[in-house]
């Protein structure tokens, strides 16, 4: 059972109508909204690992939000991945850098400000630019991508990437071990 | 022999028109005259320590063959010349193309230039000569005749342009070869310092020469041409705008001013006595300096349509020249340095020259600029032979009496004086007189016709001969007569040699250049004896302008040639011989008695009326101090350029542009902190934070983008990305 | 459900992650804000991708590419993570404003 | 377009053969530095080579097309293609990149900038050469960029390793200057693609378009963001003040090739993109571009006057000398442009000896301060008659390079293309004039300050003081020599550039701007 049509049944459960876009719309509303507290939490939260662990709810919104758009194979990557791995190495981090657990972190007022600034900066440009390009463009989704339709564009079409991307992680595994390694 | 076999070839001359490509090998082939002393440069550059006589004979060797070219060349015109007229010879390449138009390189031979090769060649290997004893001991002999030798190819390469743009060229290459030869003494701040000043000045009148090239380019004709014959000819058929020619004439003016010394721009020519004297009397006698006066000959269409030369009674080239002589003239007066008296004189020489042409009298003009070559290289390196022999430059200090020990000299320099004095029959006279007459200013018994009636031309030019006769009577006494004051404790000279008993006359490398010089400064002027006058055969008179002045050909604009005159020439020669016995009288007679009777060394006599007269003591203050205009030139001019105004330039380069980017930088960097604080309500407390980290940022410029901290440079990198992508969105907007 | 939607999280939560790279102190703390930026990216990608998804038409580049960044950022945290252990070792702090080894 | 279909490969291996170099150079262990420096200087020969094969095979009778074009798809997506090819504009200043940078390797051969590691230097200049090559012979905006980018890192490391004391503030200072510049360029370059129809970044095709369906006002804006990209790099007059910084700090290889070559790209943008592309633009910016100019020749030179430091003095005197540049390209006449790409050649022979003279006066003085030194002429007299003679080719003496660069610029401004104002240029050529005789003073004061006179007592027994040795004779020859060919024979370069520049404005003048009527704008006058 795709996760989409589990989502079409609740939604079904919810609304007597069943209408799955009504229910798509309510379900990023609340996923989005949950993201971007706790992103903000990410990088306001002052303990390295509250930090982390508002991590995963970002990233496990992230994914919820690939299912709302039919990428059911990027969404279980991400968790795979990103929750499973990379979340994993951050807590590895602070504890081998023992910034102790709860250590408040002191930071500059001056730093705050300024980056805020371009925060704001950022996202207004952005914002216009985004509601002036892509106004009338709306997403119909009633199925998922499957699967084998990603594979076949991997291996073929971006066979020469996919093998790049081999290659990096490896340099990146052996880079890290020389960099990290003690002697 | 090949070249007489050339010379016996008779020249084809297409009819109708006034210039050709084929002519005689020896016009067509005249390029060679300036290549030997090129190449000449680059051999002795290159091998020139190597050689037996250290480069001077490849020198010499290459400035003879010069000669002998430039004689054959000489001949070959005369040849050209009765066969079919006045008929130039250009041989012309391309040079370089831009713009779809052909900028050419080529030669133009006509009698003028023909007579500029024989002239600078020939006192060129007279100096080269002369040299090779003169310096026979300096440590950059080699040097000195590599660059003498480029110095004579590059005036020969001017003379023979047969463009504008290539006279250009040649023009500025003269001007840095002085530079390099004035300052030949370099280790010498005053000799560097008037090496300077002479690029200088020049470069001043450059830009004059530069914009009047570039108007004349775009005015000529059908426009778009460097070619000196096409535009002469476009101006003489009247296809040029007035207003383009003021333009350009005035600009060519300006640089003629500064090339050829005239007033206000004439200051780097005294200096220029910095350099060695045989390159002095190079300068000063037939080339550097008579570029100017050249330039205008070969151009003349445009100064004479320009200034409005005929018909009138004024104009501003004449006006200058006559400025220039009277004032140069009046200058001679109170030096005390022999070169400088003759520097002085070469301005007012060039006075005449360039009052001559403006006055319309072409011919008189380069005929004066032919004889004074020969007269003032041999004062020149007379000065040079005594100043060998003394090892000083100062006449009232270390001169005097030199005819004892310097006869032969003293036989040369004498006859030196006399021509430039203009006294019959000596080749100064006959030119001079020509200009007198020239100016068509003289109507007593009769009036001599010319291009107008300049008399105040005419006046000043008589001023100017009795001043000449009467600074040159005071050069002479104070170097040649009286006692010998010199022998007394000695500075080094120009060689770093001490003084060591009597001076003793020169050697033959030296006194034979002279004997040449004087010798044609006594028959230069039989050149172009004047007609009219029945003395001669008519076929004797007025060869010269014959041959070089080029009337009836195209190029050359239609001017009137004054009649000479049996009563200007007497009044002339008396005014010149009075201004002579005054001067004669003052210090022959007064001055010497004084001398013998106070037994005082002459440094403290008075020149003239000075002491006694408070007018005319500061008279003489102001010409001893150059009217001042050198303290203009430096002390204002110089000073402000390379003082307040470049250190204020410089100063709004570090404290206003440099400071707007850094400080734009540091509000990028800072906005965030400010906006912060002003938010957080502590708007005291970040004020006088920012004014604090304001005035610490004047010490340390770009202090704070440059702390060295990775976030901060982010920050401004996604700051500048987003100002980037907001500027395309109101493109876009747009 | 409109595009601009996914468009519009996916820049806030951009600016947000450009937010924590500025203003962090910590360089772990910093490596996160570089996984939320990357996973803005991502949800940008993936719209897209479900943008040019219709009956027709099945292009999924924007699924590979993010694919490809996940991978991409799982090896950016291996590196980045053996950096700050490294300067923590050798300087026994992973406080950012005190590296500026740059520093002119 | 396709001129030539043999021979593709050429321009290809042109640019990538230095980089192949420093690919093989990070295989060879870094303490090997003889063996860095032999393939190095090999590289660059090769490219000198191929450069040279370039030059003769290069079909001069159609100099005014590009040649060896090859036009290759590249990044579908956003059509930018690996379009390359190669016309006159281009070619005098390929010959010179390839031509500067053996002589950079022949000088570092023992001259080796602190604090070593000659592996790191040699390959970021071949990087450099690679970079500089491919921004001449680029025909794709996209490819343009690219390469324009690559040439700004290596410039950055050197002078932040290889620099002087001041050379962090100095590096960073260019870095951003640079690249606040053609990050506005990139933003004009993507207006062009979206604004025209066209939606491409080929250069050939957005020449023909030349602007048209542009808005008048959105083209001057597009044309601003060029003229900011590429008037930082020139630099005119107020974005200059990143250049004498980054002069004096960079090593002298680095100054050598920074002046020689990398200002350039600045120059050579505008008569190849922006003029081309936007002409009525252009038009509209020109009497303010010609403003900077004569004032940036002026301020130049009064900043020169100013100078304590020779190396400093000598970074001013460039821009003074892109001022003449610069006027030469507002004119919008094929004389100016033509000036323009003489002088950019003129003045990278001229400032990179200049720069090399710097390196090895400071090599010897462990100075540049103009007071304390003097007499150069005396203790290396070799030495000091080339400073003269390079200062005599820099002050514009004709006969030597420099005046070709200034003079017809000069020249080109008495008579601007048609609907430039007369008076205005006018009065700009007058200014320029007068720059001429400030650009004497300057350089013979520096001569006579540093060369003349008697040497100071600190230098008077100093053994260190030599004449100019082997590896500088080698470096510099080539660099006289040119100096002096181009001098008396202007128009082998002339030649090349005045075709393809002709063509280049002809495309404007069909393309409905009012460029220069040569014919009819014959007469000028008063």
């Amino acid at each position: 059972m795709s996760l989409l049509a589990a989502l079409a049944a609740l939604s079904a459960a919810l609304s007597p109508d069943g209408d799955l876009y009504v229910a798509q719309n309510v379900f990023f509303a609340v996923i989005a909204v949950t993201m971007i507290f706790s992103a903000l939490r990410v990088v306001t939260t002052s303990n390295v690992v509250h930090a982390a662990l508002w991590l995963v709810v970002v990233l496990a919104g992230a994914a919820a939000q690939f299912i709302l758009l039919g990428s059911e194979f990027v969404a279980v990557t991400q968790v795979l991945v990103y929750i499973g791995a990379v979340v994993v190495l951050f807590l590895f981090g602070v504890m081998l850098t023992r910034a102790s657990l709860g250590d408040d972190e002191s930071v500059g007022e001056e730093k705050r400000g300024m980056a805020a600034v371009v925060g704001v900066l950022l996202f207004s440009v952005m914002a216009i630019a985004l509601i002036d390009s892509f106004e009338a463009d709306r997403l119909v989704i009633d199925e998922p991508r499957s699967v084998s339709t990603v594979s076949d564009a991997i291996f073929s079409q971006y066979i020469v990437a996919f093998e790049a991307v081999s290659v990096l992680l490896l340099a990146a595994l052996i880079g890290a071990i020389v960099v990290a390694r003690k002697d | 022999m090949s070249f007489l076999v050339a010379l016996a070839e008779s020249d084809s001359v297409p009819t109708g028109s006034t210039v050709t490509d084929s002519a005689n090998w020896f016009l067509e082939y005249a390029w060679l005259v300036p290549l030997l002393p090129a190449l000449s440069f680059v051999g002795i550059l290159f091998f020139g320590k190597r050689m037996r006589y250290k480069g001077a004979e490849l020198g010499i060797a290459a400035v003879a063959l010069s000669f002998l070219l430039a004689v054959c060349a000489g001949f070959a015109w005369l040849a050209h010349h009765d066969d079919g007229g006045y008929v130039a010879v250009q041989k012309s390449t391309q040079w370089l193309q831009s713009g779809s138009v052909e900028f050419g390189a080529g030669i133009l031979v006509d009698g003028l230039s023909v007579m500029m090769l024989l002239v600078v060649t020939i006192v060129s290997l007279l100096v080269h000569v002369y040299s090779t004893d003169y310096v026979g001991d300096d440590k950059r002999y080699t040097h000195f005749f590599a660059f003498l030798s480029l110095f004579t190819a590059a005036m020969l390469f001017f003379v023979l342009s047969d463009n504008i743009l290539q006279m250009l060229v040649g023009w500025e290459l003269v001007g840095v070869c002085s530079f390099v030869l004035i300052g030949h003494w370099w280790e010498e701040k005053p000799n560097s310092d008037a090496a300077l000043k002479a690029f200088l000045t020049n470069r001043v009148g450059d830009v004059g020469l530069i914009i009047g090239t570039i108007a004349l380019f775009f005015a000529a004709g059908g426009g778009r041409t460097f070619d000196t014959v096409k535009i002469n000819e476009a101006i003489v058929g009247g296809d040029v705008s007035q207003a383009a020619l003021v333009v350009a004439s005035v600009c060519l003016m300006a640089a003629v001013m500064s090339k050829s010394g005239q007033f206000i721009l004439h200051t780097w020519l005294p200096d220029a006595m910095a350099g060695p004297t045989p390159v002095s009397a190079l300068i000063h006698a037939a080339t550097m300096v008579v570029a100017g006066v050249f330039m205008i000959a070969r151009l003349y269409p445009v100064f004479f349509e320009g200034m409005q030369i005929g018909g009138s009674s004024i104009n501003l080239m004449a006006t200058i020249g006559a400025i220039t002589l009277v004032f140069g003239g009046l200058l001679a007066f109170v030096q005390d340095d022999i070169k400088k008296v003759l520097a002085y004189s070469t301005v007012s020489q060039l006075g005449y020259m360039v009052m001559a042409l403006g006055v319309g009298a072409w011919t008189a003009a380069v005929f004066h600029l032919f004889t004074h070559a020969f007269f003032k290289a041999n004062l020149f390196l007379g000065s040079g032979s005594v100043a060998h022999a003394v090892h000083s430059f100062d006449m009232k200090k270390d001169m005097g009496g030199m005819r004892k020990f310097m006869p032969k000299t003293y036989v040369t320099f004498i006859i030196g004086s006399l021509a430039l004095a203009g006294l019959f029959p000596l080749a100064g006279f006959w030119s001079k007189d020509e200009i007198l007459v020239g100016t068509g200013g003289w109507g007593l018994f009769g009036d001599t016709g010319g291009n107008g009636a300049y008399t105040f031309h005419l006046l000043m030019g008589m001023f100017g001969a009795a001043l000449t006769a009467a600074y040159m009577t005071r050069c002479v006494y104070l170097t040649f007569h009286g006692e010998y004051r010199g022998g007394h404790d000695h500075a080094h000279d120009e060689h770093g040699h001490e003084a060591h008993g009597d001076p003793h006359e020169s050697g033959p490398r030296i006194l034979v250049p002279l004997y040449i010089l004087s010798g044609l400064a006594i028959v230069a002027g039989f050149a172009n004896l004047p007609g009219g006058f029945q003395l001669v055969p008519d076929s004797w008179t007025e060869r010269f302008g014959h041959y070089v002045e080029p009337v009836g050909s195209s190029y050359f604009p239609k001017i009137a040639h004054a009649t000479p005159s049996w009563s200007l020439a007497v009044v002339a020669s008396v005014v010149a011989l009075g201004g002579a016995v005054v001067a004669a009288y003052y210090y022959f007679v007064k001055v010497d008695r004084l001398s013998k009777e106070t037994e005082a060394s002459l440094t403290g006599l008075p020149d003239g009326l000075s002491k006694s007269n408070r007018l005319a003591g500061a008279g003489h203050r102001v010409l001893v101090n150059k009217y001042y205009l050198d303290h203009f030139y430096e002390r204002v001019i110089v000073a402000f350029t390379k003082g307040p105004l470049a250190r204020a330039a410089y100063w709004v380069n570090q404290n206003v542009i440099d400071r707007t980017v850094d400080k734009a930088g540091e509000t990028a960097v800072l906005a965030g902190r400010h906006v912060y604080d002003i938010v957080d309500q502590s708007v005291i407390d970040g004020f006088v934070d920012g004014s604090g980290r304001v005035s610490d940022a004047t010490g340390e410029e770009l202090r704070h983008i440059n702390s060295g901290k990775v976030q901060n440079y982010a920050a401004i990198l996604f700051a500048m990305a987003a100002v980037l992508a907001g500027a395309f969105l109101i493109i876009f907007a747009l | 459900m409109l595009l601009n939607q996914f468009l519009l999280l996916s820049a806030v939560l951009f600016c947000i992650g450009v937010y924590g790279v500025l203003a962090r102190k910590n360089g772990v703390l910093v490596l996160m804000s570089i996984e939320l930026i990357l996973n803005a990216v991502n949800i940008n990608l993936v719209a897209f991708a479900a943008l040019n998804t219709d009956a027709l038409n099945t292009d999924v580049s924007g699924d590979v590419f993010a694919l490809f960044t996940i991978a991409v950022a799982a090896a950016e945290v291996g590196i980045g993570l053996a950096i700050v252990l490294l300067i923590y070792r050798n300087r026994r702090s992973i406080d950012l404003s005190e590296i500026d080894l740059m520093k002119g | 377009m396709d001129t030539i279909a043999d021979n593709n490969w050429l321009l290809t291996v042109l640019v990538f053969a230095p980089l192949a170099g420093a690919l093989v150079m990070a295989l060879i262990p870094q303490h090997d530095e003889q063996s860095h420096k032999q393939v190095a200087l090999l590289t660059s020969l090769v490219t000198l080579g191929l450069a040279a094969f370039l030059l003769i095979d290069f079909d001069y009778g159609s100099a005014g097309s590009l040649q060896y074009f090859v036009d290759t798809e590249w990044i579908e997506v956003i059509g930018a293609g690996y379009t390359i090819g190669v016309d006159g504009m281009s070619l005098p200043l390929i010959a010179l990149t390839a031509l500067i940078m053996p002589l950079v390797f022949v000088y570092s051969w023992n001259h080796i900038p602190e604090p070593g590691n000659a592996k790191a230097f040699l390959i970021l200049s071949l990087i450099l050469e690679t970079g500089m090559i491919g921004t001449f012979v680029a025909q794709d905006l996209v490819l343009f960029f690219v390469f324009f980018e690559v040439v700004l890192l290596p410039m950055f490391f050197m002078i932040a390793v290889w620099g002087g004391e001041n050379r962090r503030y100095a590096s960073l200072k260019f870095f951003l200057f640079t690249l606040f510049g053609s990050a506005l360029m990139l933003l004009s370059f993507l207006a062009l693609f979206f604004l025209t129809e066209a939606e491409t970044f080929n250069m050939l095709e957005l020449t023909e378009i030349a602007g048209a369906g542009i808005p008048r006002g959105t083209q001057l804006l597009v044309f601003g963001g060029m003229f900011l990209g590429f008037g930082v790099k020139v630099p005119m007059f107020p974005f200059h003040t990143w250049l004498p910084d980054a002069h004096t700090e960079a090593p002298t290889q680095g100054s050598v090739i920074l002046a020689a070559v990398l200002l350039k790209l600045g120059t050579y943008g505008f008569i190849r993109i922006a003029i081309p592309m936007l002409p009525e633009a252009a038009e509209a910016w020109a009497p303010w571009i010609g403003l900077l100019a004569v004032i940036g020749i002026i301020y130049g030179a009064l900043g020169c006057l100013a100078q304590t430091d020779m190396k400093r003095l000598i970074a001013f005197s460039s821009v003074a000398h892109m001022g003449f540049v610069m006027l030469g390209i507002a004119t919008l006449t094929d004389f100016g442009i033509n000036a323009a790409i003489f002088g950019m050649v003129a003045h990278g022979l001229i400032t990179g000896m200049l720069f090399f003279i710097a390196g090895s006066v400071k090599e010897r003085y462990h100075t540049l301060e103009i007071k304390r030194l003097g007499g150069m002429l005396a203790q290396a007299p070799r030495l000091g008659w080339i400073l003269g003679f390079v200062s005599m080719a820099s002050l514009g003496l004709p006969g030597l390079a420099g005046f070709w660069g200034e003079f017809p610029a000069i020249l080109a401004a008495y008579n601007p293309a048609g609907g430039l104002s007369e008076e205005v240029f006018r009065a700009y050529m007058v200014v320029a004039a007068i720059g001429t005789v400030l650009a004497a003073g300057y350089l013979l004061w520096l001569l006579q300050r540093t060369a003349m006179g008697e040497p100071p007592a600190e230098f008077a027994d100093d053994p260190n003081i030599v004449d100019v040795s082997t590896t500088e004779w080698i470096a510099w020859a080539p660099l006289l020599l040119g100096i002096v060919l181009f001098g008396v024979a202007p128009g082998l370069i002339f030649e090349v550039t005045d075709p393809a520049v002709g063509e280049s404005l002809h495309k404007c003048l069909e393309a409905g701007c009012q460029a220069a009527d040569l014919a009819a704008s014959s007469v000028g006058g008063g």
